[in-house]
């Protein structure tokens, strides 16, 4: 049996009047991927914005290597050790690239030279583009920049909304190997992806969220054998 | 050239008022991304403590103490006010600018109404100092002394801090996106706290300094420096500690020569012209915007 | 009618016509704070033209808005679309320098003032009429592809120009505009006082300006409609041991508007949910409008 | 190539950025009535193309054909008049409801004087205004989101956001469309949704030029794919030939991509 | 005075800056007039009922001002203020066509005048009173040849600075110009400036606080002989004291007040003065309003004024005509005549500061 890492326990969460979330429960497991897996506004970014403390919880609980989290403050998430990859090509626009990444390093002043130069050896380009400016990076290289900014935390679980967004499929695959590579090193990965054959080729396990529940969940590969799952999310004839 | 030197002289110690009180300002748009027109008078505030603390004690020390600790403190309770403002408002610098306008209002009127019966307040005509340099008209005080050299060396300073050291990125990253600091573990309150308290801190110094250059306060000496504040400021390139430096030294002699051999009644006029001229020309400020 | 009531209205009226000046600018995202100058430049034609060569009312009005519109158009060639900071600068530049220049004109007075404007009959009858000229004005650019346009600069610059907006023209003609309208405060303002003295155009009233911009709401022209009278008339009714503090008290209300009530006391939010209630059968509303024409 | 004629063509384009070429010396051209497909690793240079081309950007070197006119160093607001219109990859709504939002598209839709229009023909005016929420709404319901028309645009969510883009650069009926990733960030229906929506552009006589790193919709819409990187024109033909070019693969595709197609 | 007072108080606006940057000097000049109130009503008032001074607030700003004078211009008798000139200026034009005497604060005639005959000015024209003390001080300092005035341009005072050219010209001293900003910070380069002219002396008009600064700045670049500055009477406020401190030893000041004087009334009043402002000496404006009170006293007593509203067109008449040709008013130091609004025979001191205190040394009458 393997250890739970992080326990999500029948949060909901809204907006005002509209439910973002119900009743969902997730749980994460050491050395595991898990793939979040749903169409547009299915709740994926809400899920992950409610475990990182970005929004409140109004019921349930959320249970993060034993210890309950629920409406901590975001610093403290991230401090604990979790690693949020946010929607949305997310930089510091004003700072380069290089204070960029030395940024992300926060916790780990000691290790950040360390750090940097792995996450250069993953992303070459970032490298070449470490004194520009991050605001007039290109899309795809702000993402990656984003990426490269989390690995730099150290995360003991990482959290990636949509990584693939806007990449070339070239990055896309390089950025799964990554990821997986990260993940073969111990780390836990919990994936938010509407790519939803890519998530389920690439996690061990999923939920497919619709509406701000959780329709399916099982072993990826299962529900990739799934009729329904087959029909409404990979699209239908794959 | 005699007068010239001394002209020039005393451009560089209204300069070093400007660098000052620039760099504060630009501070706190690099650290918190808010305009602080009130940032001047919450220098003059300080030294206003400083010139009680004063009454009480000679002790150079403590009133030193008192200044910095006044101006963080004052500076620190304003910041939930801009931290509230930064939630609602997401980042508009505009908004800043009206709320920071009113709380200049505020502090004047406060001075002008509770503290010293609203009159000017004098340090000690000794603190203005001996002249560490005397040739006929060619004259420089300590006071103007401590003044220039202690802004150079706080841009220097706060440039190391803020572009070279692991805080200074952190106060840049906080100010830019809080909600992506603190997905990345930086505090973000502690650390906006400690923003302004720095900010605070310089503050406090630089009222002590002017004590000892100007050698008096009144309620409005804010309102008379804040806009030539912002001016600098937005001259220079909003943000820019460096630019600042060069264009407050700059409009400090500009100003000093002006207000020495232009016809009089015309001095100020002159230096907002060239204000308005380079603003004209170059919207971007001189050295290129840093926020 | 009562002095008091005389005067509370007539500010109202050039208050609200100031902070109109203020808001068209900033839909493009420019504190245009070179209004104010034009307010005072017009503000002390008016006056000269109609002791010196005793113009007739109607006129002076007229020429006090052209000059507000010429003291605008000519910086903004080059500030039409420049950051919103800059605009602020030169706003306060110029406004310093043109105070400068009447301090040192004798034939305007000088520091000392500027006196013995002639009174006119039915000033705030007049003054409220232009208000309601220059409220459709503003209505109608609001409500036409100049206002979308605006708000469209206002977010984003570059889009907006790839939505074929010329920004820097719609900088200038609401610069301009707005211009215009100091221009007809400022004479109203001569007319009203009857005497001018330079000190009366300076940062506090910018400050005062643009906390009943920010407090009524920057989005909508509607806000200042309401925020305009508020301030105008707080100290009229407070007792006279409070209203000493009245700096404190606007100061602290501004920041507490600001922050409750994030875009003022009037939002665009606000309009469009009103708007909402009454588009119960949208169809027909426009269907009805075409029957009409 | 087809043998209509070109709407667009670049001679020697380049843009620099200090020390970075973001475009190189790079020749395009594009048939009328096509969707042109331009793809490119990230950073090759497919924004800043757009930006060139579109004017808000003036290019360090070159030449921009546009309609047969020469559109180098024009503003952007011109060029947009002469019939190019274009989303951005991140969108940015003014805070107003959706239709409003479309309705910004239409600036320069009345070639009246819009001073004269709005004060002193009020029926010209209101006439005017009416066509342009007619159209703005039309361009609502070809895309699907005519029942959004009212809704606030703060609220919307990302592909809401897209199409709101593309509404609005639509709705002044360009003749030359350039999309910056439409369908970044959307699931599987929503793209082929937006698959439909960009054929049905192009067959109502817009040319349509598409940057997308979604290599099935590029594959499957553009009869035309250019493929650059590095600032530089690497390869160019139909789709098919692309997804085989061997420096296409290497640069942009991966092996993965290749291995399936 | 016969007819019967109908009023249950004489209530006496005072449109007075009370908040705001110069809210300093607001709160003395309304101090002085509340304290003249105090005084008249333990004597049991005029006509038997007491005095109240209501307080407005003109905050500086001319809406303001003319708003609160929009409250009073139909109701009041006579008005003390409004105060500063911005006030002046906005709000005075409605009092004149209203027919309210206003008693404003300014030291010069010019105001006065535009406003005739509705304002009253507590000097005769600066062209007449200022220029003898001038010429006094020139002749206190032979071989005075060419000294040089800091101008400040606010309001009345560049007229003052003509006045005291004037003056110095009659003896043939030549002055030459050069104006302080009012937001100037520093003040070398001004001095620099002055000195690079090689004045023999200095005439300072501008605020108390700047005339400070400027001789502690002067002795800074060497020039010693502090009698040869005078300051001009509008600095002779408290920051001038507090500021130069022991730098103004010698210097010269003239003033419409002499603080030293040893009437028993005058001595009261400074005494109260002091134990209000922690021990500061009251400054020429102080006494202004402490004046007016008074003055306004006598015109109830001796016109039969009885408060009636529908007397009031009449009445103010009275009242204005009374003070503005007042004769032998006994102010609280000197007895003086006015004449069209306009003091006729009011002299001005010149004093010589030692430590921090003014001392008697001249008394000018005005140029007839
Ligand atoms: N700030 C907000 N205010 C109001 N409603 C919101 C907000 N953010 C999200 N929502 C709503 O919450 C629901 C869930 O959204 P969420 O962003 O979590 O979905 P998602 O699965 O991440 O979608 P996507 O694939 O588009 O990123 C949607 O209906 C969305 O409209
Ligand atoms: N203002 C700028 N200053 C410096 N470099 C810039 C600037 N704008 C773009 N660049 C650089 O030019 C290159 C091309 O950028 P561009 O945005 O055109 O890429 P792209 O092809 O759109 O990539 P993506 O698909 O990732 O969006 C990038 O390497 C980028 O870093
Ligand atoms: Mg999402
Ligand atoms: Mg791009």
């Amino acid at each position: 049996m393997k250890k739970n890492v992080l326990r999500v326990e029948g949060i909901s969460v809204s907006y005002g009047p509209i439910q973002a979330l119900d009743d969902v429960s997730i749980e994460v497991d050491e050395g595991e991927i898990v793939s979040l897996v749903g169409a547009n506004g299915a709740g994926k970014t809400s899920l992950l914005r409610a475990i990182m403390g970005l929004q409140k919880v109004h019921t349930g609980r959320i249970v993060f290597m034993g210890n309950d989290i629920t409406n901590t403050s975001t610093d403290k998430v991230a401090g604990s050790g979790i690693g949020l990859i946010p929607e949305g090509h997310l930089v510091f626009s004003t700072m380069t690239v290089l204070e960029n990444l030395q940024v992300g390093g926060y916790h780990y002043p000691q290790e950040v030279s360390s750090s940097l130069e792995s996450v250069f050896e993953s992303f070459p380009v970032l490298y070449k583009r470490r004194n520009q400016i991050a605001g007039t990076l290109s899309g795809g290289e702000q993402q990656m920049l984003s990426i490269g900014r989390t690995l730099m935390s150290k995360p003991k679980l990482l959290m990636a909304d949509e990584p693939s967004l806007g990449l070339a499929p070239k990055v896309i695959s390089e950025i799964f190997n990554i990821l997986r590579d990260l993940n073969e090193k111990g780390y836990p990965i919990l994936l938010a992806e509407q790519n939803a054959k890519k998530a389920l080729e690439f996690g061990d396990h999923a939920y497919v969220m619709e509406t701000g529940r959780v329709l399916f969940q099982g072993p990826a590969k299962e529900l990739m054998g799934n009729p329904k799952v087959r029909h409404a999310y990979l699209g239908g004839n794959v | 050239m005699e007068i010239f030197v001394a002209q020039l002289l005393n451009g560089l110690s209204l300069g070093s008022i400007y660098v000052l009180l620039v760099l504060g300002f630009n501070l706190m748009l690099v650290v918190a991304k808010i305009i602080q027109f009130a940032y001047p008078h919450l220098v003059v505030l300080s030294m206003y403590v400083c010139w009680g603390m004063l009454k009480y004690t000679n002790n150079m020390f403590l009133v030193v103490l008192a200044s910095i600790v006044s101006c963080v403190i004052v500076n620190v309770a304003i910041e939930p006010i801009f931290r509230a403002l930064s939630k609602k408002h997401g980042l508009d610098i505009n908004v800043s600018f009206v709320v920071s306008i009113s709380i200049a209002l505020l502090i004047t009127d406060v001075m002008s109404h509770a503290l010293n019966y609203g009159f000017p307040i004098a340090f000690p005509t000794d603190w203005v100092g001996k002249s560490v340099l005397n040739f006929g008209l060619i004259t420089f005080s300590v006071g103007q002394a401590y003044a220039l050299i202690g802004g150079i060396a706080a841009v220097a300073l706060f440039f190391y801090l803020l572009y070279r050291t692991r805080q200074g990125r952190v106060f840049r990253a906080l100010s830019e996106n809080s909600v992506l600091a603190s997905i990345i573990g930086i505090p973000v309150v502690k650390t906006r706290i400690l923003s302004y308290a720095i900010a605070g801190l310089l503050g406090g110094v630089t009222a002590v300094l002017f004590a000892r250059l100007l050698g008096s306060a009144s309620p409005s000496l804010g309102d008379f420096v804040a806009m030539k504040v912002v001016a600098v400021s937005i001259l220079a390139g909003l943000g820019n500690l460096k630019g600042g430096l060069v264009c407050g030294l700059l409009l400090g002699i500009a100003e000093s020569l002006a207000m020495g051999y232009l016809p009089g009644s015309w001095s100020n006029a002159i230096a907002f012209m060239m204000i308005l001229i380079i603003m004209l020309i170059k919207p971007e400020g001189l050295f290129g915007i840093q926020i | 009618m009562s002095p008091v009531i005389y005067y509370f209205l007539s500010f109202t009226a050039i208050n609200i016509l100031m902070c109109w000046a203020f808001y068209l600018p900033y839909r493009v995202g420019q504190l245009h704070h070179l209004v104010v100058s034009c307010m005072m430049a017009s503000a002390y034609f008016s006056g000269y033209a109609a002791r010196q060569w005793s113009w007739p009312f109607a006129l002076t009005l007229l020429v006090g808005t052209a000059i507000g519109m010429l003291i605008c158009l000519l910086p903004s060639f080059a500030i039409g679309d420049a950051p919103c900071f800059t605009v602020v600068i030169v706003g306060l530049t110029v406004l310093f320098i043109m105070k400068t220049a009447i301090e040192n004109t004798r034939a305007l007075g000088g520091t000392l003032g500027f006196f013995g404007i002639p009174q006119v009959n039915n000033l705030l009858l007049l003054a409220y009429l232009c208000l309601a000229v220059a409220g459709l004005l503003i209505y109608r650019i609001d409500n036409s592809r100049l206002g979308r346009a605006a708000s469209m600069v206002f977010v984003d610059r570059d889009a907006a120009s790839a939505l074929g907006v010329d920004v820097k023209r719609l900088g200038m003609l609401f610069q301009i505009i707005a211009g215009g309208l100091a221009g007809l405060a400022g004479s109203l303002y001569a007319f009203l006082i009857g005497s001018l003295f330079p000190e009366f155009f300076n940062l506090g009233v910018i400050g005062t300006l643009m906390c009943m911009l920010f407090a009524g709401g920057h989005s909508t022209m509607w806000g200042v409609v309401i925020s305009v009278p508020v301030f105008e008339g707080l100290h009229l009714i407070l007792p006279t041991a409070v209203a000493s503090w009245l700096q404190v008290i606007y100061a602290v209300t501004l920041i507490v508007v600001i922050l409750v009530l994030p875009g003022g006391l009037i939002t665009k939010k606000m309009l469009v949910k009103v708007g909402e209630r009454f588009r119960a059968r949208p169809q027909t509303v426009s269907i009805k409008g075409g029957i009409k024409e | 190539m087809t043998t209509k004629g070109s709407i667009l063509s670049t001679v020697g384009l380049s843009k620099h950025f200090s020390g970075v070429k973001a475009l190189d010396k790079l020749d395009i051209t594009v048939g009328e009535g096509q969707i042109h497909g331009l793809i490119g690793p990230n950073g090759a240079g497919k924004s800043t193309f757009f930006n060139v081309i579109s004017g808000l950007l003036p290019p360090s070197e070159g030449e921009v054909y546009f309609n047969s006119v020469n559109t180098t160093n024009l503003p952007a607001h011109t060029i947009a008049r002469m019939g190019l219109g274009r989303t951005f990859q991140a969108a940015r709504m003014m805070a107003d409801t959706v239709l409003e939002n479309v309705m910004a598209g239409m600036y320069y839709y009345c070639e009246t004087d819009p001073i004269r229009s709005f004060i002193l023909q009020p029926r010209v005016f209101r006439t005017q205004e009416r066509e342009i929420r007619q159209k703005a709404m039309e361009a609502l319901d070809f895309l699907g989101m005519k029942d959004s028309a009212h809704r606030w645009a703060d609220d919307l969510v990302w592909v809401e956001r897209q199409l709101v883009q593309i509404a609005r650069a639509l709705v002044l009926d360009p003749k030359l469309l350039l999309l910056d990733e439409p369908t970044s960030g959307m699931g599987i229906m929503e793209t082929e949704e937006m698959k439909g929506v960009i054929r049905h552009v192009r067959d109502s006589g817009v040319t349509v030029i598409l940057v997308s790193h979604d290599v099935s919709l590029v594959v499957d819409v553009c009869d035309w794919v250019t493929v650059i990187n590095f600032g530089e024109k690497i390869s160019e033909g139909n789709p098919r030939q692309i997804q085989n070019d061997p420096k296409v693969m290497e640069a942009y595709l991966g092996e993965e991509e290749c291995v399936e197609s | 005075p016969s007819s019967k007072v109908v009023v249950d108080q004489w209530e006496i606006p005072f449109l007075n800056c009370l908040t705001g940057p110069i809210a300093s000097i607001g709160e003395y000049m309304a101090w002085s007039a509340h304290r003249a109130a105090d005084e008249i009503n333990q004597k049991g008032g005029v006509k038997g009922k007491p005095i109240k001074i209501v307080d407005l607030d003109t905050g500086v700003s001319p809406e303001k001002a003319i708003e609160q004078m929009a409250k009073i211009v139909n109701k009041s008798l006579v008005a003390l203020g409004p105060v500063p000139e911005a006030c002046i200026m906005a709000a005075m034009p409605l009092a004149v066509k209203n027919g309210l005497l206003c008693m404003i604060a300014s030291t010069t005639y010019e105001y006065q005048s535009q406003f005739f005959p509705y304002a009253v000015a507590w000097d005769s024209g600066s062209d007449k009173t200022l220029p003898p003390v001038l010429a006094g001080w020139a002749q206190r300092n032979p071989g005075m040849k060419r000294v040089v005035q800091f101008v400040e341009r606010w309001a009345c005072w560049p007229g003052m600075a003509d006045a005291h050219a004037a003056g110095l010209a009659s003896v043939g001293v030549k002055t030459v110009e050069i104006e302080v900003p009012t937001d100037a910070v520093t003040f070398g380069p001004l001095v620099v400036r002055a000195l690079a002219q090689k004045p023999d002396g200095f005439v300072l008009t501008c605020t108390s606080e700047k005339a400070a600064k400027i001789i502690i700045e002067l002795e800074k670049y060497g020039w010693t002989d502090k009698s040869k500055i005078i300051v001009f009477s509008s600095a002779d406020d408290m920051p001038l004291y507090t500021t130069g401190r022991e730098k103004l030893n010698g210097v010269y000041i003239y003033s419409y007040l002499d603080s030293q004087m040893e009437t028993e009334r005058w001595v009261s009043f400074k005494e109260a003065y002091k134990r209000a402002h922690g021990g500061m000496e009251p400054v020429s404006l102080s006494t202004v309003y402490y004046d007016c009170v008074y003055m306004i006293k006598e015109a109830l007593e001796n016109t039969p004024v009885t408060g009636d509203p529908k007397k009031l067109k009449e009445e103010r008449t009275m009242i204005r005509e009374y003070i503005r040709n007042i004769q032998n008013f006994e102010g609280v130091q000197l007895t003086w005549s006015m004449k069209d609004g306009v003091p006729t025979d009011k002299g001005t001191f010149l004093f010589i500061i030692k430590d921090g205190a003014k001392q008697y040394v001249d008394y000018f009458k005005p140029w007839k």
